[in-house]
């Protein structure tokens, strides 16, 4: 039974709790991380990365068999899994090796195990009691299901599906979100029939109504299946495969199951709750800097309720370090953080939709102009579609930017310093985007708010 | 040397220029007119020294260090971002 | 012979002129466009476009050829040269047409056939004489040789590069520059032994020198070839190939010699200084309101002393007509506009060098850091490496980025806006970057320079 003191203990050594321990010794703080599995977390492990090196091995398929489209001979002949396991391993690998040295070179401790709150300022590990002047919890989050739907054998969740290692000829997946789709995407690419099962009325349905209309049909044309709109109600499995049955009666027959249903807080049996802290159906509710009901105590990262993200989980670690050592850090508002959906085509996006600028700032007070990426040169040459839609508040700021096409992610990081600095689209029309780049479309969509449109009318 | 330009980040002194509610200047960088906004002035109402009075940043931060009699931080770590209601 | 009077009358239907026009229609003016080829001009018919289509046909042989690495089966077997001229052909032919009903649209008229200035407010085209209030001179520019060196047979300029039906077995390259190194990817992705021949002590000399030297690196890794710091000195050619000598004596042998020494002005034999426009070497010089010193008459794009670059062309056209409607537009300085080299791995850059802002600021006053894409997962996962640099001045804006990567061109949006409204690091430094991206190579680095870095020590 040993004892040890710091300024900060955080439990959990994912994307929220690491930053939230280099930030804090950046400050001249001391701090430690109580990490059970792996430091990196469901991020580097289970999540982002892993799975944008699926997609990203996806797009090399998707390249070979299109190639002749640009004079390029080559035949494509199928997917070797095990090689891609190798690849998605070695990024996983090199980068969990990168991040354990970072640590150790901030003189961070990173204890293994599984930690307990025991006490308002203490967390205890197997016999050993770390003590903090502030405790962090970051123990973010798993993979939900659905009340009665259980997971195993045919029916898997993410981190199953990231080491499957077939593709497989047929396979469902329930909920049309951001990790439903990207599965969907990659199983596509690699030859899979894939259907998949929303209960809302559209795919990725937090985001702009006609970005989702967009994925919609782009997916319909990549030959991805989807039911909108009706619920999910059982499913049987035996050797051969699953039958999912719709609350309509429809059913659906394939090798596989995945569910993609959302992901619930780690917070269970860990004595919050013992210590004081209140639970909001297992997240951590927390004021707008980030304490918890009890003094001393933080939560960042999956379990504080909103956006489930590896940069807000970042920004939040951040941000409750600089609040500790007294910096009174700056709020960002969960809809002013860029979000990515990594499938085929990619969406990015950041701000209010259309629909919710509409209500936020009234009908009469917003507008909005979405540029079809037909008229970007980049985008026809890398063989791609999709639109660019930006919102403004009428002689105002832009409050909201949705993107769809293939590589949409990367212009997003423009569109994030335009909302979040409050830019109108005046303040940019001068500046025209390099030629020719995909990111023009974001110009042209601000040039013509601006009342001064290139190519377009 | 291109016949376009003057150097504009150039830490050229900005000359105290004063507010006239009368003046238009151009701001172009949401930055410098929100560092003016929190400081309870327009920043288009300073004589820019950019480029056709281009109101710049170093004129906000010298217009406020001299006649506020306060030090400019960098905007973003002032003050929240956005007070959104229109 | 007939006479028509509009607002402005523009001589040039390239990048430069086609802007000018439509922004003058927009604000009420009446315009003419005279273009005695393509409209879209050198940028959309033997530029930017058919360009970066070849690049990305390479990118789409380089994918192919390295599928094994993703775990992808293909087996790249050659380049159809007629597939990737359809493929370049069709790009071009359906940004023309899109291009053509713009102007059509919003009533533009384009007078085919050459014209000549032949006074301070005409433009004669044939018997026909289009009078303006106010005249925009948009002659573009043209591939230039040195002196001595005859275009022509198996040396060529990248008009002809462009429109090759076979890949040369061997080819040198004179000029590093901007326009070589691309054709230099092209043809290497293609198969092709390549030499360049660059007479300063780098390739892209006008970039970052850490910039050049990783450029080296990664050409030198991808097996092109390149002699710096020496002059060109002659060329033989016969039925075999081409020797060319630099003035060390050293000779290379190939198939074809690419002269990309640069572009020159279109501006002789036009009337300009019939009518009294200075010229400097060519070019027409500006104030910096890009008028002449004939009043009433302004240059724009290529013709005007400085970068050519399609997008500054746009910025320009669209400078003057608000200019001549009495708008006061701001001015953008050279430095300040966005530069991208598509080559493999693709340069983007904004603002000044390290060098030059130290000379600029003083170098006590600045900061850098170069932010090694080894960190960054993304890039990880394209297989791609490389940097993000951004300079600073101490306790003051963001005054130069420099990247070097796989896909850079897109990242240089954002930098664009940093620097053009004078961000300081602390002021990105709250706005955590989407993960994973490329993205976030800058979002480090300005973390550093703001003395807080995540992934960085
Ligand atoms: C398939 C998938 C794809 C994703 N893709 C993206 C993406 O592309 N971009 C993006 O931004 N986000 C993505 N995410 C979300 C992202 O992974 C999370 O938002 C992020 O990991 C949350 O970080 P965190 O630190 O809060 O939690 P986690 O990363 O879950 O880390 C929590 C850590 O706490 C540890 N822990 C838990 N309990 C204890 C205990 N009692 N004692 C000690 N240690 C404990 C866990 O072992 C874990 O390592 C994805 C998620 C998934 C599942
Ligand atoms: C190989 C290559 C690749 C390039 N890649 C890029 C790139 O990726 N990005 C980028 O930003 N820039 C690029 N550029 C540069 C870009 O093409 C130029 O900066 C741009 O085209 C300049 O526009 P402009 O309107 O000034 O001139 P131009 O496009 O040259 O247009 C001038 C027009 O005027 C017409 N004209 C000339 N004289 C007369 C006359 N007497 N009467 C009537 N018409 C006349 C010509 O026919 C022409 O159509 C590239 C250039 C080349 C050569």
């Amino acid at each position: 039974m040993s004892e040890q003191n710091f300024d900060i203990v955080v439990l959990g050594g994912g994307s929220a709790g690491y930053a939230a321990a280099i930030r804090a010794v950046e400050l001249g703080l001391t701090a430690a991380v109580i990490e059970k599995d792996k430091l990196g977390g469901t991020c580097l492990h289970r999540g982002c990365i892993p799975t944008k090196a699926l997609l990203h091995a996806a797009e090399v398929a998707e390249v070979s068999k299109d190639a002749a489209k640009y004079g390029i001979k080559a035949a494509f002949d199928g997917i070797d899994m095990s090689g891609v396991a190798a690849y998605r391993e070695g990024i996983v690998s090199s980068k969990w090796k990168g991040l354990q040295g970072l640590l150790k070179a901030r003189g961070i401790p990173v204890i293994e195990g599984e930690g307990r709150l025991v006490a308002a300022n203490a967390v205890q590990v197997g016999d050993d009691r770390y003590v903090g002047k502030n405790i962090v919890l970051a123990t973010g989050s798993y993979s939900k299901s659905l009340p009665g739907l259980d997971i195993g054998g045919r029916v898997i969740t993410s981190e199953h599906a990231l080491e499957l290692d077939f593709v497989p000829k047929k396979v469902a997946v329930l909920g049309g979100g951001v990790i439903g789709v990207e599965f969907a995407s990659v199983w596509r690419s690699f030859g899979a029939e894939v259907t998949i099962i929303e209960a809302l009325p559209h795919l990725v349905p937090n985001e702009d109504e006609s970005v989702s209309k967009q994925l919609e049909r782009a997916f319909r044309k990549r030959g991805i299946e989807y039911s909108l709109g009706v619920r999910f109600q059982s499913v049987t499995q035996n050797d051969q495969g699953v039958v999912v049955t719709l609350e309509n009666g429809q059913t659906y027959e394939a090798e596989l199951l995945l569910v993609a249903v959302g992901r619930g807080p780690v917070t269970e049996n860990l004595g919050y709750e013992e210590v004081g802290v209140t639970l909001d159906r297992g997240f951590v509710p927390t004021n707008e800097r980030l304490e918890t009901n009890v003094p001393g105590i933080y939560a960042v990262g999956d379990i504080v309720p909103g956006l489930q993200l590896a940069h807000r989980s970042y920004q939040q670690g951040i941000f409750v370090a600089e609040e500790i050592a007294g910096l009174s850090p700056i709020i960002v508002e969960d809809v002013n953080i860029p979000k990515i959906t990594y499938c085929e085509p990619e969406i990015a996006s950041v701000g209010y939709t259309e629909a919710k600028a509409a209500e936020k700032f009234g009908a009469d007070q917003v507008s909005a102009f979405d540029y079809n990426l037909a008229g970007n040169g980049k985008s026809s040459i890398l063989g791609t579609t999709g639109s660019v839609k930006v919102v403004r508040v009428n002689d105002g700021p832009i409050v909201g930017v949705h993107i769809i096409a293939g590589r949409a992610g990367e212009l997003i990081a423009e569109a994030q310093l335009a909302v979040n600095w409050e830019a109108y689209p005046e303040d940019i029309a001068p500046f025209i985007h390099a030629h020719p780049t995909q990111g023009e479309a974001f110009g042209e969509a601000v040039l013509k708010l601006a009342g001064k449109p290139l190519h377009a009318i | 040397k291109p016949a376009v330009g003057g150097g504009s980040n150039a830490p050229r002194t900005a000359g105290g220029s004063r507010l006239d509610a009368g003046r238009r200047s151009p701001v172009v960088s949401p930055i410098v007119r929100r560092i003016a906004r929190e400081h309870g002035f327009d920043a288009s109402q300073l004589d820019g020294s950019g480029p056709d009075h281009l109101v710049m940043r170093r004129d906000v931060e010298s217009f406020i260090s001299d006649e506020l009699g306060s030090a400019t931080a960098p905007a973003a770590t002032s003050a929240a971002p956005l007070a959104r209601s229109t």
